[in-house]
């Protein structure tokens, strides 16, 4: 598969149809890293296998001014893996991204590892194909996955005291980095709630509150925009359960408005529409 | 030198708890951080390296530089200091030689910081050998080694049946009071070191400031702030006030990031460090060539947190040996 | 529970519906507890779900975000959209332990002054059956 | 340490406590703000000399850093010149005079001027930048034989940004000194030059014989000042330039302001272009 991949990588770079593209490459110590290629003989430094994990959407916001300035802004070519084309779906349906400024590789996906670990998230994924692409690669895994959200349900069957506890404990171990949010493809605000001075949402202090607020905040602003694709979970440094909120988030919208973020880019999505005679819990 | 039993030494630790704040390594979900602990048997005493640097404790994440009181007779400001003596135990040396780092700058140059010379004060520190070098760690390339004791005040290393102990100044020999310890001949195991990285001294640095090499590191830094909390040597701070519950207002300090989107935007939207590249290629020159050229040391002891927990795998160990490349 | 304990309520109150159903409420000398601190808000679509997570983290006991009935708003949406964001935050901030009795949303007309003193007073007893809350306790 | 004026510093963090005694417009959006401090001690310790800065504290939202306008040899009263931009001076734009503020320094290094006596003088402010070189002329026009010469080229975007207008009678009046003005865009009463102040600068056309130039401005109208004087023959000795930064604690220590290893509130703000040209980093 790295071969076909790169040889379309080389293709594209050398008729000029892209002016970077992104990937992955060998990292030190074992690790993979996203790689950015601009020139045809370095194709070769892509790699793809299940160590890769980082969701590469969230790059194409630093690629949408020209980088020189007068240029038109560049074209990119990008591999996708099944989530990261559902956060890609989310970015073009916000008019973040046009869609042909981009030459999009999907990739069939059998779940991806963390230190050798097969990750939760993909056992569960019932996608194994991206949904917007203009070339797919590998063939379609058999295994699929089901959502049940168990995860989730463990700590609803909990009592608002225990979850309350649960909660406190994590966020208190938040070091206020903002790698799950720098991670996310979905968080591209000029400037965030957690930097406004204007209405100040939030102080500087690295207290509890301000950390609940942060969290809480950034898992409501995902609803019906979160992929799932885990790129917060795994940038944390101090392992922070975050999936956890999202997933749950994930869960009610589903529920309440029939809706899983970055299927298409016509669905309204479901906080900026409503059905007049719904009924929703209140 | 004398040596000591874990059970003496647990015992000893936890007589020091009734009158000092005992910080400490303790196990906190799947990782080690250095914690108040409140009794001896929290204390994690076989870990590669913790999650956190003790840069909390002396440069706190956030701490109030004053309350303003505004009273009927006008203004008046409260500093608050601190309370309790401290003692913090299991420091690894590149720990301990981080905080001396950070002296160069907050103790010996003009005006000392007086939040961070009474933390520096009132805490003893006692230093604890690594066994041997974590993966990520380079700590042998700045000049370090993984037993060395100069910069804590008491130093012990684990060998068989407990700990040996070494007085490295007067305030540990103070703390030592009874601990029961008794002769000790062996000698102390030695710590394969690692061959050196190549660090550029930091006259050679301005040469590769305009280099390519940096728009190529930086196109994969997410422009987090997770690599400067996590390091110990990094001490940029923020100060705004804020009201506190009872109307009172509040100056609080707490830890930025260089590498934070709008970290130099001045009010009215000028920035001299718009993109990630410039941000990230600031925080290797502050380290390795401006902090020595106006301070004196290396601002980087080589502990590789940044190098363990960066999402992106933004390797300073590959970033030293690049630029020396260049 | 200690019935002595007197709930700090924040009430996002709709300027064309419930805001007057409050004032009615009053003008007509109907008894409501006084735990409630009334923001006036343009139209409850206006009520930023983070406007009552800063309640809560400020310390409110309880939150209530008050708007016309479905197809009396003014601005002919507002009270839409909050159906479709507070049955989503509702479950969230239950989710991290903010009990869901703690945050009411509800339509209250501008005729309906014993209504509103009425939800006031419910919801004041079911926010001093669950005790404080003042988001600040999470600090302690 | 240049900026050594001042020698025990007890908490540096800690500000002196002062009361508004005066506050004036000086343009759209730009107030003068007279500080009197209220400890006789502090007014002692706070000797500064025309050049340096002070942060200004605006209780319960934080502090700023704002060049200091006054002159030192005119009396206590410390003066500060706020465009309202962000959160803190839009919060000192919201008080008045008895109102309590805080002040923090001084900081910084100051101009050259006892380097710049027997020599023509050229300032060149854009905006509120004119506010730091205020003091200068003041010190110039109170020693005037000291001195040669004295050019002010004052500029801003439009003729209500001008500040210290009320003085500019003074200034014309004083002998061997010309007050030159321009605005990027006029308005119908506006009958002085209209476009940069480096078009005024070439129209002026000062002799860089035995001259020192000193700017400041927004960093923009510096870097191309900078250039037309070089254009105009000055040499990078003449040339001194005073920069702002972000910063958080004036002294070196937060890390904020630093243009490669030099740092604005320590080694500045007042530079000549010798060093502003080996600066790695552009301010």
């Amino acid at each position: 598969m790295i071969a076909e991949i790169r040889a379309k990588a080389r293709e594209l770079l050398e008729n000029g149809q892209v002016r970077c593209f992104i990937g992955y490459e060998e990292g030190t110590r074992g690790r993979v890293r996203p790689a950015f290629v601009y020139e045809p003989q370095d194709v070769d430094r892509l790699i793809w296998d299940e160590r890769c994990t980082h969701n590469l959407a969230v790059y194409l916001h630093q690629f949408q001014h020209p980088l020189k300035r007068g240029e038109e802004p560049p074209r990119v070519g990008i591999l996708v893996k099944p989530c990261d084309s559902r956060s890609l779906n989310v970015l073009l349906h916000e008019k973040q991204i046009e869609r042909e400024r981009l030459y999009v590789i999907g990739l069939t996906c059998n779940g991806v590892r963390v230190n050798g670990q097969p990750q939760e998230r993909c056992q569960r994924c019932s996608e194994r194909v991206p949904l917007v692409y203009n070339l797919v690669m590998g063939d379609v895994p058999k295994t699929i996955g089901r959502e049940d959200y168990a995860d989730v349900a463990r700590l609803e069957r909990m009592s608002p005291a225990e979850r309350l506890a649960f909660w406190t404990q994590e966020f208190d171990r938040c070091i206020r980095c903002y790698a799950c949010r720098q991670a996310c493809p979905a968080c591209y605000c000029f400037e965030c709630v957690a930097e406004q001075l204007d209405p100040p949402w939030m102080g500087i202090a690295m207290d509890l509150s301000q950390k609940q607020f942060f969290h809480v905040m950034r898992a409501y602003h995902l609803a019906g925009r979160c992929s799932g694709c885990g790129a917060c979970e795994e940038a944390c440094p101090m392992e922070i359960p975050l999936s956890l909120l999202n997933r749950k988030i994930a869960k009610e919208v589903e529920a309440l408005f029939e809706y899983r973020a970055g299927q298409d880019v016509e669905t309204p999505p479901p906080l900026a529409t409503f059905k007049k005679e719904e009924e929703l819990p209140l | 030198m004398n040596a000591t039993t874990r059970e003496s030494l647990l015992a000893w630790l936890d007589g020091l708890s009734k009158s000092m704040t005992l910080i400490a390594p303790q196990a906190v979900e799947e990782q080690i951080c250095y914690r108040p602990i409140a009794e001896s048997s929290e204390i994690v005493l076989d870990f590669g390296r913790t999650d956190l640097p003790a840069k909390e404790y002396f440069l706190p994440s956030t701490h109030v530089l004053f309350s303003i009181e505004r009273g009927d007779k006008g203004v008046s400001i409260e500093e608050p200091s601190l309370e309790r003596e401290r003692v913090v135990f299991g420091l690894r040396p590149c720990d301990a030689r981080a905080l001396r780092v950070l002296d160069a700058l907050f103790l010996e140059e003009e005006p000392v910081d007086p939040y961070y010379a009474e933390r520096r004060e009132k805490t003893t520190l006692i230093g604890l050998a690594c066994r041997e070098m974590s993966p990520e760690c380079f700590c042998t390339s700045l000049g370090l080694a993984p037993d060395d004791a100069s910069d804590v005040d008491l130093m012990l290393t684990e060998v068989d049946g407990g700990y040996a102990v070494q007085v490295v100044t007067e305030k540990g020999r103070v703390l030592l009071g009874d601990l029961i310890m008794e002769e000790w001949e062996g000698t102390l195991p030695q710590v394969t070191g690692r061959e050196e990285l190549p660090i550029l001294e930091a006259e050679a640095w301005p040469q590769h400031f305009n280099h390519a090499y940096w728009a190529h590191l930086a196109d994969r830094c997410l422009s987090c702030r997770l690599c400067t909390y996590l390091c110990p040597t990094c001490r940029c701070f923020d100060v705004r006030d804020y009201e506190t519950p009872n109307r009172d207002i509040e100056r609080v300090c707490a830890w930025d990031s260089c590498l934070a989107e709008g970290y130099r935007r001045i009010a009215g939207g000028h920035d001299p460090r718009p993109t990630k590249m410039e941000r990230l290629r600031n925080r290797f020159y502050c380290k390795f060539c401006y902090y020595p050229k106006d301070f004196g040391p290396i601002a980087c002891v080589g502990c590789g947190r940044c190098i363990a927990k960066c999402p992106v795998n933004v390797d300073i160990a590959e970033v030293l040996e690049s630029v020396a490349a260049l | 529970m200690t019935t002595d304990f007197e709930p700090q309520i924040v009430g996002f109150l709709c300027r064309w519906c419930s805001y007057p159903g409050a004032d009615l409420a009053g003008s007509s000398r109907i008894i409501y507890p006084p735990s409630l601190r009334v923001i006036r808000v343009p139209c409850s679509g206006r009520v930023d779900p983070l406007f009552v997570l800063k309640a809560f983290q400020e310390g409110a006991d309880g939150v209530m975000v008050l708007g016309c009935h479905p197809g009396d708003c003014h601005y002919m949406e507002g009270n839409y959209h909050v159906r479709r964001r507070y049955s989503l935050m509702h479950r969230l901030l239950d989710y991290i332990g903010i009990e869901e009795g703690r945050l009411l949303v509800d339509w209250v007309s501008a005729s309906e002054g014993r209504r509103f003193a009425e939800v006031a007073r419910e919801f004041t007893a079911q926010v001093q059956a669950l005790g404080p809350w003042g988001g600040k306790r999470i600090d302690s | 340490m240049a900026w050594a004026t001042r020698k025990d510093w007890g908490n540096p963090y800690r500000p002196y406590l002062g009361t508004l005694v005066g506050v004036r417009d000086l343009a759209t959006d730009i107030k003068m703000f007279q500080v009197e401090l209220d400890d006789a001690e502090a007014r002692k310790d706070f000797a500064y000399r025309p050049g340096q800065f002070a942060f200004v504290s605006a209780f319960g939202v934080g502090e700023a850093p704002f060049g200091l306008t006054s002159t030192p040899l005119r009396g206590p009263v410390l003066e500060f010149a706020v465009n309202k931009v962000g959160t803190v001076t839009s919060a000192l734009h919201g008080l008045g005079e008895g109102d309590t503020v805080g002040v923090r320094g001084p900081f910084g290094n100051w101009f050259p001027l006892d380097e710049m006596k027997g020599k023509n003088v050229i300032l060149l402010g854009g905006g509120i930048g004119g506010a730091p070189l205020r003091p200068v002329i003041h010190t110039i026009l109170d020693n005037r034989a000291d001195y040669g010469k004295l050019a002010i080229l004052w500029a801003a975007r439009s003729p209500s940004l001008l500040v210290f207008t009320e003085e500019f009678d003074d200034w014309r009046a004083a002998p061997h000194t010309e007050l030159h003005l321009t605005v990027d865009r006029g308005d119908e009463t506006w009958t002085d030059n209209v476009g940069l102040i480096t078009e005024l600068l070439d129209q002026v056309a000062p002799s860089p014989e035995n001259a020192v130039t000193v700017t400041c401005g927004p960093p923009i109208m510096i870097k191309f000042t900078l250039l037309t004087l070089e254009k105009l023959g000055f040499t990078p000795e003449q040339m001194i330039v005073t920069l702002e930064a972000k910063m958080k604690c004036g002294m070196g220590k937060c890390g904020r302001c630093n243009l490669g290893e030099k740092y604005v509130c320590t080694d500045g703000p007042v530079f000549s272009y010798v060093e502003v040209a080996r600066f790695l980093e552009s301010f």
